[in-house]
């Protein structure tokens, strides 16, 4: 087992990932910006080092600085948390390169997963169903246009290269293609620098999905059931829950069975995600994030497997220490993501945090960096905590929820605390009844700047 | 009448004050003037220290304004400095050295690259604030320069 | 004129005495002169509030010091205050009357005791806090002589 | 079920009623004494009722204040939480007689119990298994002799009325006697107003395991295992977990039984746990609480159960939901309390909180009522926090414990945090290698005050 660990990352993920090792026994590094020299992982860890100024490209995103900081502290390995430089292969193959373990998946599948293209072609060979569409990037128009009524309309436009909604648009019919190609083009070239296409069918009421899984890279994988993350705001989660309300068990095995046989195929070492849509009963593959994932924790609370553990344990090259049939599914679990943001215009709200109080008691976890007298600085994303709820049944788990939301308080900075409360007295929400535009209808998300 | 300038040594002698006394602002009003300093301090004091761990020495804490000295070259990256070309050489400057502007002062080794650090501008070496091999991170004081 | 100086002695006593006090600020003016001491206490004013509960209207909130008026008199037990003894009956005080000490006031009944409450000394009922069978709690102000 | 619950306590334990009420759709009524206006219970409370000064004679020992607010807020049943009111036969039978509920077991069993003499009597009737010592109150010092010869010395002096070690005495031979029974005859008389007496073995080093059930008064009693409550100062508790390390689980399954029998004989109904010495694998009544206990999350963790929904549940009418066989035991869980006190000299340390910050992230609990600028009143227990950790084994539960005792922090007051900090880095502790009077030993406890 690894005796000196790196964290690579910020915030309550740093924190997430501190204690993790901690709880093995393993010493900590954290590195920081100048921005967050009194973030609470910073105070926690063993040791740290501070790898440059603010802005994430000089620090956070530095990779010489990252190497350089865990070559002078002796780490053996780096973790890189979730966003940063976690899906990056370069870094990964570098890291490895220097004699350190990279906690996470091998170059090759960061590099795989992270070319949307590529990873939809190696989703359809390794069996995992796909939403219909152009066989890897579109040529010109009019091959897009016979794409589209091959698979019928509505289609969506996206970027070959894109991601949080850049460069994605909707054709209703072929009169909308022309236009759509266009703007999606020019959005793809100036976000991505590279203006490549794909098309899809698109589905008019699907469900987020995905399947939460774990691999040794040597020939075991499991699953851990399924997170309904269909609450979203322009493509970002608000709120995730396990078991999703959509799936019966049997769907569940199912989908989980068949995401475990790929990832054999596929030779997947550590935790993964793959990300689904899911609408009439069918899955369509959107893509696999090759990392941890921010609403893990409530696959943690109803398997009672502590993923960071297990990440950690399996990049030191440790078999897993159980099977499918030793998994357990209890109870139901809720995460709310607390942000520093306006709960109606949801812009961000950095600045000092004069107050915050924790909810607790029993079935109520919080993964958080938050303190009274922290300063949430403007330059990273606006998540601040993360309320997480377990109980023995959904029903028990949303009264649960709302007496925690009722406790929760964090003062001096806004936050999105409030469209929790109001989103979790919805009767759509309480009845497991929405999809992944169920928020932006609920906040009328799609009118806002 | 009176120029209307603020007075320099009041003022440090209030933010001075400020520190000392762990006082948050001060106001003060006399004869036609008013001063006020103040001082956020909400974060140190009250935040969770960590608590008692085996913590071995941190490898540079950051670098608070307080423990940079005026004139202080500091470091642009994380790495390892040397004071010398080579092991046990001559050290490329020691202290009551005059330095030209673009001169060598050190060396900073990151990820096997040897960075030469030059001095922003002429003047004396005032003190060396890092040993020879000494890890350093982004933003720590290595040596002034007056 | 006067110098413009501060007095370091009177500051550090008043930050002494802010200490001492548990106070969080201290405003001081004399002859022209005015000084203000202040500390960030992370007190009451951050103090986590309920969430937005559905909450009913509490019976009586807790009598803050400043919820009492001079002179008022409070409720020494939780019960349903009586301004007469019968129902609809005259009221035993009415703003205006002039009442002897140990003349009964009102009454407070709890579990079905009914309690007289009488006048702690003689005065005038300056105003009547409370409305016929309305609950009180312990500290709750009930009327105002003076 | 009951619509709105009066909250008779104060601190952590009415905001864990709360939480319970709350989660169950019950609005609560927070009754509190001048002192606690700005409890974060009080603020929570869907109504408050201050019910008189600080003194607790003349607040929460209050009973007509009490009664009385419960019948202006309209309350239909009242929880007694701990101490205070809650094993007060008197009260309880009150309350009932109000057109109540009281949240609890019957008045006789509250009044059987509570008298040591009774409670004991009982027990054997019971078959539960009992310290070996005098058929209730003792007579003159002669026949006090006579009953020590009987059991064999070591013997304890105890009062009849006693508690928390008021009135306790040990003989370890026929010389000790006189002496002994005099002094705890004047102890007894000055603390308690009665000065009967009565003997029992003393044990040199036995563990205290106590034995948590639940019971409908329909006939159905479950017990959800043990939890060692060993770690005393001056008869304090200071740190519990669950399971015992001495237990396996046969030893476990048959002493539940045990009491499980004795209290369908007795028709119990409501939470309840039965004391018990063990040593060399034999066990010992000491006492029964007729209430909820402190540490009863540590049984909360392991068993996934919540008792005070469940208590509340059974005292509405409604049997219990479950029976043994559905009660699954699930890794290991520990309890610290921690209290406003010095680590050293275990004064009471009670004043402004300037800071609170809660450990969090998986398997960790905290209950507290604590918050950044609340003042710990000096009027009533120094409890302001307990942290409970769960995980899969002992030894993860140990590692979590530790790394969230690095993360806690109380800035203002003294606690004994560093108490529990040095507590749980004792080889012995680790070891699960300790008795009743271990930590006394580590403290230096019987040398102070």
């Amino acid at each position: 087992m690894f005796e000196k660990v790196l964290i690579a990352n910020r915030g309550e993920i740093a924190l997430r990932i501190h204690r993790a090792c901690r709880e093995m026994g393993i010493r900590t590094v954290a590195v920081h910006s100048t921005a967050d020299s009194d973030a609470m992982n910073v105070r926690l860890a063993d040791e740290s080092v501070c790898i440059g100024p603010p802005p994430s490209k000089d620090s956070y995103l530095n990779i010489p600085a990252i190497i350089s900081a865990a070559t002078i502290a002796g780490a053996d390995a780096i973790h890189p948390g979730i966003g940063f430089l976690s899906e990056n292969a370069k870094f990964a193959a570098m890291v490895e390169e220097h004699g350190i373990a990279f906690i996470g998946p091998a170059p090759e599948h960061l590099a795989l997963m992270g070319d949307k293209v590529r990873a939809k072609q190696a989703a359809v060979e390794l069996g995992l169903p796909v939403v219909p569409g152009s066989d890897g990037a579109l040529g010109d128009d009019v091959e897009a246009m016979a794409v589209a009524e091959r698979i019928g309309y509505p289609v969506l436009i996206k970027a070959s290269a894109g991601g949080g909604g850049k460069g994605m648009k909707v054709a209703n019919h072929r009169g909308e293609m022309a236009e759509g190609l266009a703007l999606a083009r020019a959005e793809a070239k100036a976000h991505f620098g590279n203006d490549a296409l794909y098309l899809e069918k698109y589905l008019s009421h699907p469900r987020h999905i995905e399947i939460q899984i774990l691999a040794d890279g040597q020939g075991n994988v499991v699953h851990l059931g399924e997170r309904d993350c269909s609450l979203q705001r322009r493509h970002q989660k608000v709120l995730e829950e396990a078991p999703s309300p959509a799936l019966n068990a049997s769907q569940r095995a199912a989908i989980g069975e068949v995401v475990v046989e790929a990832m054999k195929k596929l030779g997947y070492r550590s935790v993964g995600t793959v990300e689904f849509l899911y609408q009439d009963g069918a899955f369509y593959f959107i893509e696999m994030n090759t990392r941890l994932q921010v609403e893990h924790p409530v696959s943690e609370m109803i398997t009672d497997i502590d993923l960071v553990r297990e990440q950690i344990r399996v990049a030191s090259g440790a078999p897993l220490g159980f099977t499918q049939k030793d998994i357990v599914f209890f109870g139901h679990a809720i995460e709310c993501r607390i942000n520093a943001e306006d709960p109606v215009t949801f812009l961000p709200s950095p600045g000092l945090v004069t107050d915050f109080h924790a909810p607790g008691g029993l079935g109520v976890r919080v993964d958080s960096a938050l303190y009274a007298g922290y300063r949430v600085p403007p330059y990273y994303d606006s998540l601040i905590a993360k309320l997480v709820v377990h109980a023995k049944s959904r029903n028990e788990c949303l009264m649960r929820l709302r007496r925690a939301l009722e406790e929760i308080f964090v003062g001096g900075i806004k936050s999105n605390i409030d469209l929790h409360r109001r989103l979790i007295a919805q009767p759509d929400f309480i009845n497991g009844d929405y999809d992944i535009r169920w928020l932006e209808r609920l906040v009328g998300g799609e009118n806002e700047g | 009448m009176a120029k209307f300038d603020v007075d320099e040594d009041l003022l440090r002698k209030l933010a001075k004050l400020l520190t000392e006394t762990g006082l948050s602002e001060i106001e003060f009003e006399s004869g036609g003037h008013r001063i006020r300093v103040n001082r956020a301090t909400v974060g140190q004091p009250m935040a969770p220290q960590p608590a008692p761990v085996p913590a071995s020495p941190q490898p540079g804490a950051p670098p608070g304004p307080a423990s940079i000295p005026d004139g202080a070259l500091v470091s642009p990256m994380v790495g390892t400095a040397y004071l010398s070309a080579e092991p046990g050489g001559t050290p490329f400057v020691k202290v009551g050295d005059k330095v030209k502007k673009g001169q060598t002062l050190l060396i900073i080794e990151a990820m096997k690259v040897m960075n030469p650090i030059p001095a922003p501008d002429a003047g004396v070496i005032e003190a060396v604030l890092i040993n020879d091999g000494q890890p350093v991170e982004y933003g720590e004081a290595l040596l002034v320069i007056k």
